[in-house]
């Protein structure tokens, strides 16, 4: 497992910096320019470009490059001017907002799709079939946004019976003292159930959305692996030897049509990512994704490289433990790394 | 019971867990108690630095600061079609208890028991010593100080621990207002010095997540682009104690969403909805609409008179005239705004600011013009506009193009984001494009010193020079300053009719600031600033 | 060998209570809904089963021995029903039993083995749960008592070391291991019944013979019945007591092993005798006989081993192989760059594994030559080397006296020598491009190097080389799923020939055909030697095979030549005791 | 059990066209599917000649008004005709879908299978290009690219294509890697094939019914990505109508009541995001002659 492990994160190396590079790049053409927007309104040419000399703006690209690695190297990614906060302070409080957002989501639709697939694929042709791909394809056909504003509309608007879309809190609660960040796991240890619930009844909606986009995905994975794995072989011989549906279907097809879904998990989770922007912006979730856009749309360097170097990281470590998960469900990965 | 009784009911303010274990009777009237006097705020985005003197401070920015610091005098309140106004031309004391103006110069004194928030006194020496930092930390606080010709550290002069004597470099009459703006707050000199460093003597850095200050309030809990916590400072001293005792400012940026907890309740004010959903909401009476004109401000069509094919009179009258007025002001701003257009053709010119033009929308005669212009067939440009307010602006700008459209104008629109929005104008190469200045200091030769004046500030957005002008307007700010009525109103007069007849920029309509708040929230307060102020707020 | 005994003889000695046959299947008819209509796979069929009697199921594909097979267990896919007959087992009417009795009856009283065992067991659950899971389901075992079981039933099927073979995986354990994985799981609950599928099929000759003697052996000590269904009949006649014989879904013949093999009766069954390979036979004995008087299409060529003799003396060396050798990392083993980063050496042949060792042969300008081992003896890396598709590590390969080992593989493409040799693949559905219709794939090499550039002059040599290899005209537009077999056997040769180069390698060319689909193309191959004067290099498994279409034969073991010779020679007297060995283990029809 | 095989057998295009009318009819999800496809394409070619009203044209009088005989889908805040809006959009929402799935399967696909086919560093290199875009989250890569090189339909058909390479990689690669040692792969390098060619001649079309099923998914993907981008103000430049924009301005409407301002383009959205997945099993069937029985 080792070898995997190494071998997995000697392939990370070259993405990482190339993840650093390309970051560079694309903050250093987007159109804003720093330092009139530091200068402020009443600015005069030669105060912007006195403040430019001070960031440091004026010096070639290469220049400035080593500056941002060397700075980088000693995990200080600059301030954002929008906030004015280190970045490195803002991304570690917002990481685990949207974190726990898009696990949630993640979660969410894995607990969907996944018996929904199974079921399409045993009952191939059924109306379970037929309704697993309308449901799914219907969910992934709206943009997020609107799903989550009809949502807010009903679920809130219409029959209140979803919290304000307020955040990750409700306006009176306080937020339990961070563990690990994520408001559900440290209420539960701070043992406040109050907190907990109410925490809870904010995550749902956002969750809901998030987890109503990535059921596509998953339930057409789930569904043509466990297509394939039934037909196969080995699923032939467990019948032939009569054991029950269940044990042929889950123990032995199941566990076997996990793998081709659990490598796509990554490609899931990123694509989530992306989503979760749009869906903290409608719920003013203070997530990293609706920061990042703020910096963006402002062309404010720092967040937006602090934030792409995150999530490079949470990629890398997603694609480990992915590879692990393999390793355990498949032993024939475990011996050929 | 429904959802949000039970939320409520079941919650546990910080105020009633700081009273221990509180037995559920007494818990839930707690509660109760704390909600009321409780504000919470909703808008679209939050302050980036609570510090007025901080580099790049956002206009929410402004609210922070004027809530939580004190300036020496303020403006006192008067009644305008039954809003609370406050008073250009009346002051009052804040910090200080008396003020004494002389020929060249004026004397404060200030008030013995006012304290800043961490218990220290405020002495003459704070007073000059924030003044000092306001005129030297450069950007746009020093601007506004040398507005009112407040430019050297050497004018400000401590008398005595608790009297400050501030001497005149010119007779300038917005001098003593402006001391009442925002920037010439009073800092807790003590508490900063301590935490500035030799890289950054005035302590921006730590002004900037910290109030040091002797407001009515401090921030407790600032997460930036989410949600800013200010708890009342019980000895306030610069006027009445307060009714709020804690204020909850949220970022909500989904405008639906806002408007969505104000209709049940969740939120307590809002201010930047929609003008449809403020028509709407005061319709239905389920809130407290208040729209209130921008004082001294204006919304306009700007167009850049250095280069072709702007620089041609004839080019902007016909933009002038191909306008659609009425359709922008129902579609766009669905009646919530002051025109400023369509003044009858005798209408005299009033000594005031601002005031609308006689233009009206005229295609047949807008062709005529271009024609004459010499652009038979039209011309081809860009139509810019700030994504920040695109709320207003992209109606606008649609129903503009359109119109220009018809007389051969093709138009492109252009969306600029907030941030890079003032440095686009900064640069002054926008051909054609709509914006809106307001100056805090109500005065019309305010207004034109910073747009019309050859100085070519960035506010004079559309690079405009003309001698004639700037006569007209150093004439109006001397005469004003040595009180000659006459010749001040003569200098006004003749800035907005040559305004109005060379037009660098067409004026559309004066926008209001719009608030709505819920049936029990009371005192509000109409500022030159336009934020809220909440010390003047009551609930229940 | 069985004894001579008479069907009904054999029932009524057998010592069970006279209860009469455990299986028997009455007029049954089983019918596939597809998207055009019904299709009827068995029609008709009857069989009865004794107890402890062994059943030969012989046909060819898509002869529906399969599908009897499944319908008798029960496990049709969804498409299949059976239309009408029944099927009685131990007394109990299967054919309309509820799918919960099914399931009882299923792995206790009767079970089934299949074709190939890797894939027949789950990848990724240990063998020794996957057996456990059978014991549990029919409360042969409980939680305490199953491991201890299932090793008792490993040994039973002789795997050594059952212990720590109870937590391998099947992908760590060697093809015939794996078939006997698959037994033990089949009779784990000791079953009255055994059906195999096709069991050996896969595996190499020598290990089916040990497989087919392991159940032959089991099932007896049982008293169990056993149904073994192949295509091949030399197995049939050397396991079962009583062969059935079926063709496109029907029963045509059913007799005692020994009769059936002396005197067919069914002209199918015969003509099935005469296409099977075996040792003293020529070519053309594999066809159909004649009928008397109808004048064969071309003149039959004579016995194969006079041929030789009558054509050119072969004496020009076409093909000269020196001391080649292929060396692979061995698989797992880390490859250099990493055990370089990491600092540890592993000793050379603990990294590197040789394919081929060392060998040298060469073959003569019109002479075809066999080459001939059982899986994993390095003759298709041979044969891709000489093919230049693959680099050798070291040795040389001259042809028509020029060293083409030297052209790197890559670019053998371009070389003049690329037309002169051209191969026959294995599995003819995988070797045609599904996207190309049978005249654009005989086309492709001449369009590439023979210079024609499409139009009528390719359209007559396409339709030239089409009848040269008896493929009908009207199927050249078809795509390769729309053509039998043979058909698609056919299309490869053609493609192979069209060049008209000296020498072609025939990877196992009708391993993949049926027995009399094979007889015909074997034939094929032959006349077009005979007449374009080409030389082959046969690579096969099937000594049988090989010894009637080559002149001589080379027999390879783990990279090496351990004997060479004329084939007559090696079949009837082989010096090296493998060869010996290899031919023993082949099955073949009593001659 | 090999079926009969059919008889006659029109040549080439002929044949293709009676196999495509032969898909359809056997399997009506995948008739529905082309039904839809159909009206799609009608819509973007006959769009702006067949709608009651100029798309463009505001008419403050009639702002916000409800779906009603005049205007079938209501109007939006400027008093434009919905209706007209959502056909005239269809035009430009499947160009958006279209060229950014060429460019992606022309990018994505072909390096794929350029690396699924050579292996050794051509793999290895396009594996870490991949890997890098894959390590941004999606939709902000598309926000970076459209907010640096400003927001035109071009620049959002090359964002949308950069995100979609690493999908495209990943799936042609593998399908190349299958078929690298197939049997008809070695023949075409007997007969003389350069590895280039067998690439493009022999790879290519065989994973072409695959790669039909993720162009078809991917061009719903292409017009929601549109809709992100405009819901955050760096969509299609005003005025031009496009689904994702007018859901993005009508969300704002949906609390004040408005609600057919985002609903009507919103089902327009999802009738062709249904439409495109549908489409892929019905093209697969059609590309891939295996099931051209």
């Amino acid at each position: 497992m080792l070898k995997l492990i190494g071998s997995r994160l000697a392939t990370a190396v070259p993405s990482l910096i190339g993840v650093v590079i390309v970051t560079f790049m694309l903050t250093r053409v987007l159109p804003g320019d720093t330092a009139a927007y530091f200068a402020g309104p009443a600015a005069t040419a030669e105060s912007i470009a006195e403040i430019r000399t001070k960031l440091g703006l004026d010096k070639p690209l290469p220049a400035q490059f080593v500056d941002y690695v060397s700075a980088l190297a000693k995990g200080d990614l600059g301030s954002s001017l929008s906030t004015g906060q280190p970045v490195a302070a803002e991304i570690s409080a917002r990481l685990p907002a949207s974190a726990e957002l898009t696990l949630a989501g993640l979660i969410l639709a894995l607990a969907i799709a996944v018996p929904f697939g199974i079921m399409a694929a045993v009952k191939q042709g059924s109306w379970v079939d037929h309704a697993c791909r309308l449901i799914t394809t219907a969910g992934v056909s709206l943009p997020v946004f609107f799903t989550g504003l009809l949502l807010v509309y009903v679920f809130y608007f219409k029959l209140g019976w979803a919290p304000a879309p307020l955040g990750r809190l409700d306006v009176f609660f306080s937020a339990p003292e961070t563990v690990t960040g994520f408001y559900l796991i440290d209420s539960l240890i701070a043992r406040d159930f109050e907190t907990f619930r109410a925490a809870l009844a904010q995550l749902a909606v956002p969750a809901i959305t998030l987890a109503i986009f990535a059921l596509a995905p998953i339930a057409r994975m789930t569904r043509a692996s466990m297509l394939s794995v039934l037909s196969s072989e080995f699923v032939r011989t467990a019948r032939a030897a009569g054991l029950t549906d269940t044990t042929v279907i889950i123990t032995y097809a199941f566990r076997n049509a996990m793998l081709p879904v659990v490598t796509t998990l990554g490609m899931v989770f990123s694509f989530l990512l992306g989503a979760n922007v749009l869906v903290e912006k409608v719920f003013a979730w203070p997530g990293i994704g609706s920061y990042a856009v703020e910096a963006l749309i402002t062309s404010d360097y720092a967040p937006v490289q602090g934030f792409v170097l995150a999530m490079a990281i949470l990629y890398v470590v997603l694609n480990l433990l992915i590879d692990i998960a393999y390793g355990i469900i498949d032993p024939r990965a475990r011996s050929e790394a | 019971m429904n959802r949000r009784e039970f939320v409520k009911s079941a919650s546990v303010t910080a105020v009633a867990t700081g009273a221990g274990v509180a037995a559920p009777a007494v818990f839930s009237s707690a509660q109760a108690q704390a909600r009321n006097e409780t504000l919470l705020i909703v808008s679209e985005s939050g302050p980036n630095n609570l510090d007025i003197h901080g580099v790049g401070t956002n206009v929410p920015g402004y609210e922070a600061s004027w809530n939580t610091y004190d300036r020496l005098i303020t403006h006192e309140m008067t009644e305008k079609d039954g809003v609370r106004y406050y008073d250009r031309d009346k002051l009052k004391g804040e910090l200080a208890e008396d003020m004494n103006i002389g020929d060249m110069s004026v004397t404060f004194k200030l008030k013995k028991n006012a304290t800043f928030q961490d218990g220290s006194p405020v002495t003459a020496k704070d007073v000059k010593w924030s003044l000092d930092r306001a005129v030297s930390v450069g950007g746009f606080p020093t601007f506004q100080m040398k507005a009112g010709s407040l430019e050297k550290p050497e004018q400000f002069v401590v008398v005595d621990d608790h009297t400050v004597r501030i001497d005149f470099l010119r007779k300038d009459r917005l001098t003593i207002p402006d001391l009442a703006v925002i920037v010439p707050c009073v800092i807790n000199s003590g508490l900063v010095q301590k935490n500035a460093t030799e890289k950054d003597p005035w302590g921006l850095e730590y002004t900037k997540q910290n109030t040091a200050g002797s407001g009515a309030y401090r921030v407790t809990k600032w997460t930036p682009g989410t949600e800013v916590i200010f708890e009342r400072f019980e000895d306030w001293k610069g006027g009445p104690l307060p009714k709020i005792k804690r204020v909850i400012w949220r970022m909500v940026p989904s405008a639906g969403n806002r408007r969505a907890l104000l209709e049940r309740g969740d939120a307590d004010i809002s201010y930047d909805l929609p003008n449809k959903d403020f028509v709407e909401l005061k319709q239905a009476g389920k809130l407290n609409i208040t729209s209130v004109p921008y004082s001294n401000g204006v919304q306009y069509i700007g167009m850049n008179v250095k280069n072709p094919p702007f620089d041609n009179l004839k080019v902007r009258e016909a933009i002038a005239y191909a306008i659609p007025y009425q359709k922008i002001m129902d579609a766009a701003l669905f009646g919530l705004a002051k025109p400023m257009f369509g003044a009858p053709a005798d209408a005299q010119t009033k000594v005031a600011w601002p005031q609308p033009t006689k233009f009206v929308t005229d295609l047949a005669k807008a062709k005529q013009l271009l024609a004459e212009a010499g652009y038979p067939d039209g011309l081809e440009t860009t139509l810019s506009f700030d994504l920040g307010f695109a709320g207003v602006n992209e109606p606008l700008c649609v129903l503009l193009q359109e119109n220009l459209a018809q007389i051969g104008i093709k138009t492109t629109i252009n969306k600029i984001p907030g941030a890079n929005w003032r440095t686009e104008l900064t640069k002054k190469v926008l051909p054609l494009f709509t914006n809106v200045f307001s100056g805090w200091l109500d005065y019309p030769e305010y207004f034109f010193f910073w747009c019309y004046h050859g100085n070519n500030s960035i506010f004079n957005t559309m690079s405009y020079q003309s001698a004639a002008m700037d006569a007209f307007i150093d004439g109006a700010r001397a005469a004003a300053a040595n009180g000659d009525k006459a010749a001040y109103d003569a200098g006004v007069k003749g800035m907005v009719d040559l305004a109005f007849a060379d037009v660098p920029r067409i004026p559309l309509y004066q926008p209001y600031v719009n608030v709505a708040m819920q049936k029990n929230i009371t005192g509000y307060e109409y500022w030159f600033h336009r934020r809220l102020d909440y010390r003047a707020f009551q609930k229940g | 060998m069985h004894g001579v005994v008479d069907v009904k003889d054999h029932a009524a000695k057998s010592s069970e209570t006279p209860s009469g046959p455990l299986l028997e299947v009455r007029d049954l008819t089983v019918e596939f809904a597809t998207r055009r209509g019904t299709v009827t796979a068995v029609s008709e069929v009857n069989l009865t089963l004794a107890k402890g009697e062994t059943l030969g199921i012989v046909g060819e594909s898509g002869s529906g021995k399969s599908v009897t097979s499944y319908t008798v267990m029960r496990i049709l896919d969804r498409a299949g029903r059976i239309a009408e007959g029944s099927i009685t087992f131990s007394g109990m009417d299967v054919a309309h039993a509820p799918e919960s009795a099914m399931r009882d009856l299923r792995g206790r009283e009767m079970s089934m083995i299949f074709q190939n065992p890797r894939a027949a067991l789950n990848p990724i659950r240990t063998v020794g749960a996957q057996i456990g899971d059978v014991l549990l389901q029919h409360v042969q075992a409980d939680a305490r008592t199953v491991k201890e079981k299932v090793i008792d039933i490993l040994k039973q099927v002789r795997i050594a070391r059952p212990e720590d073979r109870y937590h391998a995986y099947p992908f760590e354990l060697s093809g015939g291991m794996c078939q006997r994985i698959v037994i033990a799981l089949a009779l784990a609950c000791r079953p009255q019944l055994m059906i195999a599928d096709e069991p050996t099929t896969g595996l190499d000759v020598t290990t089916q013979k040990a497989v087919m003697d392991l159940v032959t052996e089991l099932t007896r000590e049982r008293g169990m019945s056993t149904i073994l269904i192949t295509h091949d009949l030399g197995l049939a006649a050397a396991y079962c007591d009583t062969v059935m014989v079926m063709e496109k879904g029907k029963v045509v013949e059913t007799a005692p092993a020994e009769r059936i093999f002396r005197d067919p009766q069914h002209p199918y069954t015969r003509k099935l005798m005469r296409a099977t390979p075996r040792p003293g036979i020529t070519l053309r004995d594999l066809l159909p006989e004649e009928p008397a008087g109808s004048p064969a299409q071309n003149p039959p060529p004579q016995a194969r081993t006079s041929a030789q003799a009558a054509g050119a003396p072969a004496t020009k060396v076409l093909l000269q192989v020196e001391n080649l050798v292929k060396e692979y990392p061995r698989q797992g083993a880390p490859s250099a760059f990493l055990s370089g980063l990491l600092g540890k050496k592993a000793p050379p042949e603990e990294r590197i594994f040789r394919a081929v060792d060392d060998i040298s042969f060469a073959v003569l300008k019109g002479e075809s030559v066999g080459l001939v081992g059982e899986s994993g003896c390095g003759k298709s890396t041979t044969s891709t080397m000489v093919m230049r598709l693959i680099d050798p590590t070291a040795g040389r390969i001259s042809f028509a006296g020029e060293d083409i080992s030297a052209v790197p593989a890559k670019d053998f493409a371009h070389h003049p020598m690329r037309r002169r040799i051209q191969m026959v693949f294995q599995d003819p559905t995988e070797s045609l491009n599904p996207r190309y219709t049978a005249e654009r794939a005989i086309a492709d090499p001449l369009l590439r190097m023979g210079g024609m550039s499409g139009g009528a002059k390719l359209r007559a040599r396409v339709a030239e080389l089409a009848e040269m290899v008896g493929l009908p005209q009207n199927l050249l537009e078809r795509f390769p799923h729309q053509l039998s077999g043979g058909q698609k056997a056919r299309v490869g040769i053609a493609r192979a020939i069209a060049l008209d180069p000296d020498l072609v390698i025939l990877d196992e060319p009708t391993a993949a055909l049926d027995v009399s689909v094979q007889a015909v193309v074997l034939n094929l191959l032959e006349e077009l030697k005979q007449r374009l004067g080409m030389s082959y290099l046969f690579v096969s498994h099937d000594l049988h095979v090989v010894g009637l279409l080559c002149d001589r034969v080379i027999v390879m073991r783990q990279g090496r030549i351990v004997e060479e010779g004329r084939s007559q020679q090696v079949l009837d007297a082989p010096r090296d005791a493998y060869t010996r060995e290899l031919i023993a283990a082949i099955p073949h029809p009593p001659v | 059990m090999t079926l009969a095989t059919a008889d006659t057998h029109p040549r080439g295009l002929a044949a293709t066209l009676a196999h495509a009318r032969y898909v359809i009819s056997d399997n009506p999800v995948t008739g529905i599917a082309f039904g839809m496809f159909l009206v799609l394409v009608v819509c973007a070619l006959l769009g702006p000649f067949i709608v009651p009203y100029d798309p463009l044209a505001s008419d403050t009088a009639a702002a916000l008004q409800a779906p009603s005989a005049a205007h079938w889908f209501g109007t939006d805040n400027l008093g434009r005709d919905i209706f007209s809006r959502v056909i005239v959009a269809t035009r430009l929402d499947m160009a958006i879908a279209v060229f950014s799935v060429a460019l992606v399967f022309a990018a994505g696909g072909i390096a794929g299978i350029a690396s699924g086919f050579f292996g050794g560093w051509t793999d290895r290199i396009i594996g870490r290009i991949s890997d890098t875009i894959m390590a941004f989250p999606l939709f902000v890569l598309a926000m970076g690219i459209v907010a640096a090189l400003g927001n035109t339909v071009t620049n959002i058909v090359i964002a949308t294509a950069i995100i979609n390479f690493p999908l495209y990689v990943r799936v042609a690669r593998s399908e190349a890697a299958i078929r690298r040692q197939a049997g008809f792969v070695q023949a075409a390098r007997l007969t003389g094939n350069s590895e280039w060619r067998i690439l493009l001649t022999t790879i290519l079309p065989n994973i072409m019914p695959i790669m039909m099923v993720q162009m078809s998914l991917t061009m719903g993907y292409a017009i929601l990505n549109a809709a992100g981008l405009s819901f955050i103000g760096l969509g299609v430049r005003p005025p031009t109508p496009e689904w994702g924009i007018m859901v993005a301005e009508g969300a704002a409407y949906i609390v004040s009541g408005e609600w057919w301002i985002a609903l009507f383009p919103g089902l327009a959205l999802m009738f062709a995001v249904f439409c495109f997945n549908l489409l892929g099993d019905g093209l697969r069937d059609i590309v891939d002659p295996q099931r051209r029985t």
